[in-house]
């Protein structure tokens, strides 16, 4: 078998015959341009090689040439589900750096949007799941509620998707007034949403059938493939950097790190809603403690950074969010900025997961896997 | 070209032939322009935003275009969804044939308009679909909202009622405004003008300022007050696990060669006890000593170093500092291990963009996610990965030229950035 | 010489005109035999005309029913634009597609990828021209109605099949077998379940199924035997559901997996065909499914004359139509709510579970005939 | 996936399917006829017809604009600050002299075609001559209107 497509490992003696399927750049189900080479035996899948980088875009090498504060900017376009979150791991860096710290209220605003973005990515991914096992209503549902968080959005940060809203020692701007009543009304309705959404697809037997067992990620293999977020909870690994390493005001929340173990696209599925209901949880405690008055960011200072060398790392609703930062003059123009998204270790690990795998199952890993590309490729 | 297209000619001379032309023409332009299909084609952000403009909020489907299709042989509309990168661009291309016509394009979003954010100092992206295929209606925002996609598709209704069978729908050609640069393109006539309108008023001004020698403008402009924010002290955050002076100690006591970068002329624990807490150690290791010592790291019970984070590399002038990111996932410490990397300035100048210019020993034998990060390494800075299993370039070409992240990395198709 | 006649009020009237036309011709070409064939070639024309209406005319009010459907479960408002609340969107569809450029992929055999849709067609239209529509409105009334149905049915998939292989596509073959060995196997038990239907009402004759059904609501097939009937019922519709290549059985098309299945690559014309027959399926398929267990063209009698008398005043065929789009509304929110099985939990189940449970349901039905009946 | 499961074990959970099964299928339903029987619950903004009521939030970014007064005069002065804060060069600020020598905004030209609605121009700008206005109905089939000039009149001075 040496007339194997590049990328291809496994010898094996067959006496059927093999046949490659390229799936994508352009498919349905690759949630974005991803293409997947599959090398089938029938309808099951023997080997999959992902062929990344049909939306890499050189963001790190222009970041070289742009301001930090403008990075910030670019920052959204990476993972465009929650581009807040991506903003939040760059200004972290860059506070680093600076070393400014963070008002109470601005840690508050943060943490806020930050569960929001988080909800409407899981809320995409319930969509998404639905619709790529064939139910497009699920699709519609997820994206209904998120619609009403993008409406909050679009209201404190001037734009629903690219909201380029944080800034070192604060945001942008203040939250508006009627932020906290809106934000309680989103989760009396979502409470209620949800109760249906889980009703409509939870115990679907065609949903358990298709989901429960398959695409098994064994613990061991999550973390040497360097998996993170949900994906790696599911297979049961606690780690949430909210936890391990608290940033802004995780440490003083009450919160659980939901914890599944048998690592199958049923516990993904499962993971997330329950960080739904955690988000909503931290929603309603940041609500109650959300404080009125004080400054809503620190003294507005020239995004300078001193020399040396600044990571820091988030858990968005992907997984871990890392950003490293080096800069090799002090002035307002990195030498380089590095990103490590979580999804992209998610999309090694999928040959792994879908060997032996019907080409239906390879739709559902991937949505489960819920993978951004243009975050993987940047 | 269809049947109908031949109407005109058999019928225009026949008497009231004209006015079953123009009730044909009426018929299949309303049709067509009530009832278009758009392609499932997105790429990145602006794809998110023609979902939500096909669901349940906006719900494209009052158009009559929900029908969203996956084949392109089915569809009537290309939404250009997201930035197209020059690796993307034959696919889109060959998507674009394979509809059938009459065929319609929309550029969403300021990437397939113009190039959008990636216009400058971009090795990677197309500026403007304009290039690749025709282009009916530009919709610039980024994203654009829903219903500013559906004012495009308005504006796309009205164009396609216009056509007739008489001027009947053809395909158009791509335009090339692949080398634009609207920055310099403004510029460069406006100080065209500027020089003409200088010799005009030359006089002018010579006389204004004889008639007004101590002229003061009376506009003041007024600045913005700001509000006025308290300085607030930065605590670290997020420490866990083993401090940065404990990781150090135990891995010089294993590595006596280990140290830090630094400029300072302190003995290197003090500056190892400086950093703060919830900036992660970075070490400085030799290359010989790097894969014993990430095998060490991952295997020692005291380090468990057992989650690579990530791969890098940064480009200096005469070496590559390569730095692996590896963190614990039961204890919480992380470690960052920085390999100087020297070039192999033996080779000659010309052959050095294209050329491998540093190896070292590949870790994904420790840690399987280790193979894609090295891969990108690899691609983005040539550097060479002893052992890897797949060593192919990932985000670029097979055939590209050059390492993109090298500083001195040049590339035909990069517009520098002007201000 | 042999001319079947056709027996409704349509054909008795066209019989009793084509004689007192003849009469006008020169007397030479008078003759009887001759007037039978006109009557039946008129005949034949006005069935065909009939049965080729409802179908395709049927086909755009689906589509834009099954759109608004789904638009509704999903919190939406559905087409709006194109006349009252997009009545008239399915008009545009259907015409723009009609002027779309068709061509076939190059690796294509072009005979059978033309070819292949419009066998897909025939089989619905067969089907509908044996149901029985009212008391005395039915196309061709033959005695053999379920095994020709039976029959006829399984000649879909030929057409699915070869527009799969035709196209030249990875995907469009892997489309074709799923559909392929999806139809053989549910072609098993839905034969098994007509089956069932032929041994309560002891006639193959789809008239005589839906006249041993008059009466009340109780003497309809899906309540006249109890329990069994409303399984008979579901077991059907989950067949039929499979038959038809429908959500959620629709692995076939699989979107999400396959890019549209056997129609990858067919546009135009083709493509409208294909969605069209999809539709047409539906309706016989649905209107197969109130013959044998809603009672057909009666109406829904309880028992009470006073609202009985009024319930028979309806005509039957608006009855039937009644029933027969509630089956479809049926079919749709079972389409808009469920997510698809497997390829292969799709044979499991089939396999496993239904063709026993039928197995069953026969043995049960024979027992409650020979001890009750 | 191969499972070595006894007979029983088998059977056992054959028969929980069989009954779980289709009771989740009937929840499932009941959702959707739930959704399909309350038309309260639809939430479509229908975009054309609404467009009178439709108002975009106070910090909506959609195009960039100038503030000018009721004579047409704006407050740029030519600084610069927006071309330097925008992240791809879509503003020429472009000046002149006027009749005094004084160097004044000339023409601001604004490239809607490659802006990305960031808004750090208008956050750049010291003295407020732009924002960023709620326009959002910007479709055009023709890409040369996207290059806007913003000023009707020469900066002051």
């Amino acid at each position: 078998m040496s007339t194997l497509p590049p990328g291809f490992r496994i010898q094996r003696e067959t006496n059927t015959e093999e046949f490659f399927i390229n799936m994508g750049p352009q498919h349905p189900s690759t949630h974005g341009a991803l293409r997947l080479a599959l090398r089938m035996d029938g309808e099951t899948i023997v080997e999959l090689v992902p062929h990344f980088g049909y939306i890499h875009r050189g963001m790190e090498k222009q970041a070289e040439s742009m301001s930090y504060l403008q990075y910030i900017a670019l920052s959204d376009r990476q993972d465009y589900l929650t581009a807040i979150q991506n903003n939040l791991g760059v200004v972290i860096a860059l506070e680093k750096g600076m070393n400014v710290g963070v008002p109470e209220k601005a840690e508050y605003i943060r943490v806020m949007l930050q569960e929001l973005g988080r909800i409407a990515s899981h809320l995409v991914f319930y969509g998404c799941f639905g619709g790529d096992l064939g139910g497009q209503t699920c699709l519609l549902f997820g994206f209904k509620e998120r619609e009403m968080i993008h409406d909050i959005l679009e209201e404190v940060t001037g734009s629903r998707l690219t909201t380029n809203f944080f800034r070192p020692g604060g945001s942008r701007y203040d939250v508006p007034d009627t932020f906290i009543p809106r934000v309680k009304a989103f989760l009396d309705h979502l409470e209620g949403a949800m109760r249906d959404y889980e009703r409509f697809l939870s115990k679907n037997i065609i949903v358990l059938e298709r989901s429960v067992g398959i695409g098994i990620l064994s613990k061991e293999d999550a973390i040497a493939y360097g998996c993170s977020g949900p994906v790696l909870r599911a297979s049961g690994v606690n780690f949430d950097v909210r936890r391990a390493n608290p940033y802004s005001i995780y440490s003083q929340l009450d919160f659980d790190v939901p914890v599944f173990q048998n690592g199958d696209c049923y516990d993904r599925y499962k993971i997330r809603i329950a960080e739904i209901h955690e988000s909503m949880k931290i929603l309603r405690q940041c609500i109650d403690k959300f404080p009125k008055e004080g400054p809503w960011r620190s003294k507005e200072k020239p995004v300078r950074l001193p020399v040396g060398r600044y990571y820091s790392e988030i858990e968005t609703a992907k997984g871990l969010y890392a950003t490293y930062v080096v800069a090799a003059t002090t002035g307002e123009k990195p030498y380089r900025i590095h990103t490590r998204g979580p999804s992209f270790p998610h999309i090694a690990a999928l040959n792994k997961m879908v060997q032996g795998h019907k080409i239906s199952d390879l739709v559902t890993i991937m949505a489960t896997l819920d993978p951004v590309i243009p975050e993987i490729d940047r | 070209m269809g049947i109908i297209n031949y109407a005109p000619k058999i019928l225009d001379p026949i008497p009231g032939g004209k006015y079953i032309v123009n009730l044909v023409d009426y018929v299949v332009n309303w049709a067509r322009a009530n009832s278009i299909w758009p392609l499932t084609y997105g790429t990145s952000c602006c794809a998110i935003e023609m979902m939500s403009s096909s669901m349940a909020r906006y719900d494209i489907a009052r158009f009559g275009s929900e029908v969203f299709r996956a084949s392109p042989r089915q569809a009537d509309l290309f939404i250009l969804a997201g930035t197209i990168t020059r690796r993307m661009a034959p696919a889109i291309q060959m998507l674009w044939e394979q509809i059938p016509g009459p065929k319609y394009a929309i550029a969403m979003g300021a990437c397939t308009i113009s190039g959008g954010p990636f216009i400058y100092d971009n090795y990677a992206v197309v500026r403007g679909a304009q290039n690749l295929i025709p282009v009916d209606v530009f919709v610039p925002g980024c994203p654009p909202r829903p219903e500013a996609l559906f004012h495009g598709l308005l504006t796309l209704r009205e164009k396609i009622l216009k056509e007739t069978c008489r001027h009947p729908w053809h395909v158009g050609r791509p335009k090339d405004v692949s080398t634009m640069d609207r920055y310099r393109e403004a510029a460069k006539t406006w100080a065209a003008l500027e020089e003409m309108k200088d010799e005009e008023m030359a006089e002018a001004r010579a006389k204004f300022k004889e008639e007004h020698p101590d002229y003061k403008s009376a506009f003041k402009p007024i600045r913005i007050k700001k509000e006025e924010f308290p300085e607030v002290p930065r605590e670290p955050k997020g420490a866990a696990g083993l401090t940065q002076s404990e990781l150090f100690a135990k891995l010089r006591a294993e590595f006596p060669k280990v140290t830090v970068h630094t400029h300072s002329e302190d003995p290197i624990e003090d500056v190892v006890a400086a950093i703060p807490a919830d900036c992660p150690l970075e070490v400085l290791v030799e290359p010989e000593d790097y894969l014993s010592m990430v095998k060490f790291l991952k295997e020692n019970p005291d380090f468990d170093m057992d989650y690579l984070i990530d791969i890098t590399a940064i480009d200096y002038d005469d070496h590559f500092d390569m730095v692996t990111m590896l963190r614990s996932i039961g204890k919480g410490h992380k470690l960052f291990l920085s390999v100087q990397l020297k070039k192999d300035f033996s080779i000659s100048e010309e052959k050095r963009p294209t050329a491998l210019l540093a190896t070292i020993d590949s870790i994904s034998s420790l840690y399987p996610g280790a193979e894609i990060k090295e891969r990108e390494v690899y691609d983005m800075f040539g550097i060479n990965f002893k052992g890897h299993p797949d060593q192919r370039r990932i985000f670029l070409d097979k055939d590209f030229v050059g390492y993109p992240l090298r500083k001195d990395f040049t590339h035909s198709e990069i517009i520098r950035r002007p201000v | 010489m042999y001319v079947p006649s056709v027996t409704h009020p349509i054909g008795d009237f066209v019989r009793e005109w084509v004689p007192k036309l003849s009469a006008y011709l020169p007397e030479q070409l008078q003759s009887q035999t001759l007037d039978t064939i006109v009557a039946f070639l008129v005949n034949a024309v006005i069935c065909i005309v009939a049965v080729c209406a409802v179908n395709i005319g049927s086909a755009p009010i689906l589509i834009y029913m099954e759109r608004k459907v789904c638009a509704h479960v999903q919190c939406r408002l559905g087409p709006m634009r194109l006349g009252w609340h997009g009545t008239i969107q399915t008009i545009a569809d259907v015409i723009k597609m009609l002027f779309k450029e068709v061509y076939a992929p190059s690796g294509a055999d072009k005979l059978m990828f033309y070819l292949a849709p419009l066998i897909v067609l025939i089989a619905p239209f067969m089907v509908a021209a044996l149901i029985p529509f009212d008391k005395n409105l039915v196309v061709s009334d033959v005695s053999m109605g379920i095994p020709l149905i039976i029959a006829v049915n399984g000649f879909g998939v030929l057409g699915i099949l070869l527009g799969g292989w035709s196209s030249n596509n990875k995907y469009s073959l892997l489309g074709a077998l799923r559909s392929g060995a999806q139809m053989i196997s549910y072609e098993i038990s839905f034969a098994m379940i007509l089956l069932f239907v032929v041994m309560i009402s002891g006639s193959t004759n789809l008239m005589t199924i839906t006249q041993s059904q008059a009466g009340t609501i109780a003497d309809w097939f899906i309540f006249k035997i109890p329990v069994l009937g409303f399984i008979g019922f579901i077991l059907f519709f989950i067949s039929s559901t499979a038959e038809m290549n429908r959500a959620p059985f629709d692995i076939a098309e699989a979107e999400q997996e396959l890019t549209g299945g056997y129609h990858t690559e067919y546009n135009g014309t083709p493509f409208a065909m294909f969605y069209l027959a999809e539709y047409i399926a539906l309706v016989t398929n649905s209107a197969l499914a109130t013959t044998c267990f809603l009672g057909g063209f009666h109406a829904p009698c309880i028992g009470v004359a006073a609202v009985d008398n009024y319930l028979t005043m309806v005509p039957g065929v608006v009855w039937f139509f009644a029933k027969v789009f509630f089956m479809i509304w049926c079919y749709m929110m079972v389409r808009w709510t469920f997510v698809r099985p497997r390829v292969d939990q799709l044979m499991d189940f089939e396999w496993k579970f239904l063709l026993p449970v039928n197995l069953l349901l026969l043995g049960a039905g024979a027992a409650y005939i020979v001890i009750c009946g | 996936m191969q499972e070595n499961i006894t007979l029983v074990q088998y059977f056992k959970r054959y028969l929980k399917r069989c009954i779980t099964g289709p009771w989740s299928l009937i929840c499932g339903l009941s959702v959707s006829l739930k959704y399909f029987l309350s038309p309260w619950k639809i939430v479509t903004e229908q975009y054309p017809e609404n467009r009178k009521t439709l108002k975009m939030h106070e910090r909506y970014r959609g195009r960039l604009e100038m503030v000018e007064d009721e004579e047409g005069n704006n407050r740029c002065t030519a600084c610069g600050m927006c071309e330097r804060a925008c992240p791809n060069a879509s503003i020429n600020v472009l000046s002149t002299k006027n009749i005094a020598g004084k160097k004044v905004l000339g023409r601001y030209v604004y490239h809607f075609a490659s802006c990305t609605q960031c808004g750090l121009c208008v956050e750049a700008c010291p003295f407020g001559a732009i924002v960023m206005s709620p326009a959002f109905e910007v479709a055009t089939t023709d890409p040369s209107s996207l290059e806007m000039i913003l000023n009707k009149k020469e900066g002051q001075g």
